[in-house]
């Protein structure tokens, strides 16, 4: 199959739900013709009050999301990488709802004939989640609850993609 | 009618996660949306704070001087955080 | 545990049998506190022939190596890799012998509270993989064998990590 | 006693994979030592390529102008092309 041909089969999840990251790694695998590289990124729970007074145990992430929105958003994200990169398969999944440290929270696996397609596209893919799917995070110690304040970083992170090599 | 929905920390500080309202009289972008919701006083203000406040019109992400016909969803967020 | 502290945890394989991706990812994350970002990395045999006369089932590719040095080799790697990145854990699996198209070779996750860190060392690994372990690969197909030729793409992937930013 | 190693294309030109050699008369580097067993002829020529052929000595990536004393491990084969 040239790569000017080549169809790219796109996955993408919001779902309450834990994910399997050996199951995705799998169909990616299979769905894709003669693969070179697979990237999964997985990103997790963080503890962000590791060593302080609350224990992990008192400590939970909600992630609230625009349902209707958001499939809208990561779908665009996944054909964007498809313009950019000669992909054989993506996978999105991101989960909502409440969440305890060290839970798996989003998984990116992207494939391709090259590697560093495969890993370009999957960070691609990250950089923009996070700053243009409409997902919010809660950090909830205890009785105290804060939004997570979004990060300059990564938004430095998702302008790099739009800047001239 | 229009259908506003409202999320995280804005859906809070509003104490509302959507409502229906017929197009305003005199209201036809969202920045003038935003204008006539501010008249509610306090809270509602924040609406035009163009930093802290995105937007998405129809499910997509835009700009405060979008077109409103009457028979949008609008929708008002904190910059996002997921990943 | 601050970063000036962290440990990181290195495993480093070169084998015959294949590789579990998902034990591999689940070892790495019980292996890191806190972590907040896992790549994994694989890289698997391309059918090279593909659409031409010989088939994929006549096709093998067989992995030479240099004992005792590869896994100096491994080892150097990613510890240049930890001096680089606040990691958490490094995995390398890279097999030998024959294998066939679409068969894993090669294996590389990264852990780290950052999705930058996991990304970026997990792509150094593989460039520095490339051209510094004493690997090599023939091509096999029916009764035709040729080593496969190293590439100035993968050496300019390994130079770019040594350029100022 | 050197031991020498030869891999891959290296190994399969020369048909042989390796060898044990007492440190020959006038070679104190590994410059020396190539130029030494190009004089067997032929393909043990190529040794003495530079951009064809690299150098471990005691499994580590070495310069031709590394120094031999006799004890070590030396490696020759063609650049590397795993992963």
């Amino acid at each position: 199959m040239s790569e000017s041909t080549l169809q790219t089969h796109i996955h993408i999840s919001v779902q309450t739900d834990d994910f399997d990251v050996a199951a995705e790694y799998t169909q990616a695998r299979q769905q894709s013709a003669n693969p070179g590289a697979i990237v999964c990124f997985c990103g997790l729970v963080r503890d962000v009050l590791a060593g302080h007074e609350q224990t992990a145990a008192q400590q939970t992430l909600t992630l609230e999301h625009y349902p209707g929105m958001t499939e809208h958003a990561l779908m665009d994200i996944a054909t964007q990488a498809t313009g950019r990169w000669p992909l054989h398969a993506i996978r999105i999944i991101h989960r909502v709802g409440t969440l305890s440290p060290a839970e798996q929270i989003v998984l990116v696996v992207t494939s391709s004939a090259h590697r560093s397609a495969a890993f370009e596209s999957a960070e691609f893919i990250m950089d923009y989640l996070k700053t243009s799917a409409p997902f919010w995070k809660k950090q909830v110690a205890g009785a105290k609850s804060e939004w997570v304040a979004s990060r300059e970083s990564d938004y430095r992170a998702a302008a790099r993609w739009s800047a001239p090599d | 009618m229009l259908t506003i929905q409202y999320f995280a920390s804005i859906r809070e500080a509003l104490g509302q996660s959507s409502e229906q309202l017929p197009l305003p009289e005199g209201v036809s972008t969202v920045a003038e949306l935003t204008q006539h919701l501010a008249l509610r006083g306090q809270h509602w203000m924040m609406l035009d704070d163009n930093t802290q406040v995105l937007i998405a019109v129809n499910q997509r992400v835009a700009d405060r001087s979008a077109i409103l016909h009457g028979d949008e969803e609008v929708a008002f967020f904190p910059p996002m955080t997921g990943g």
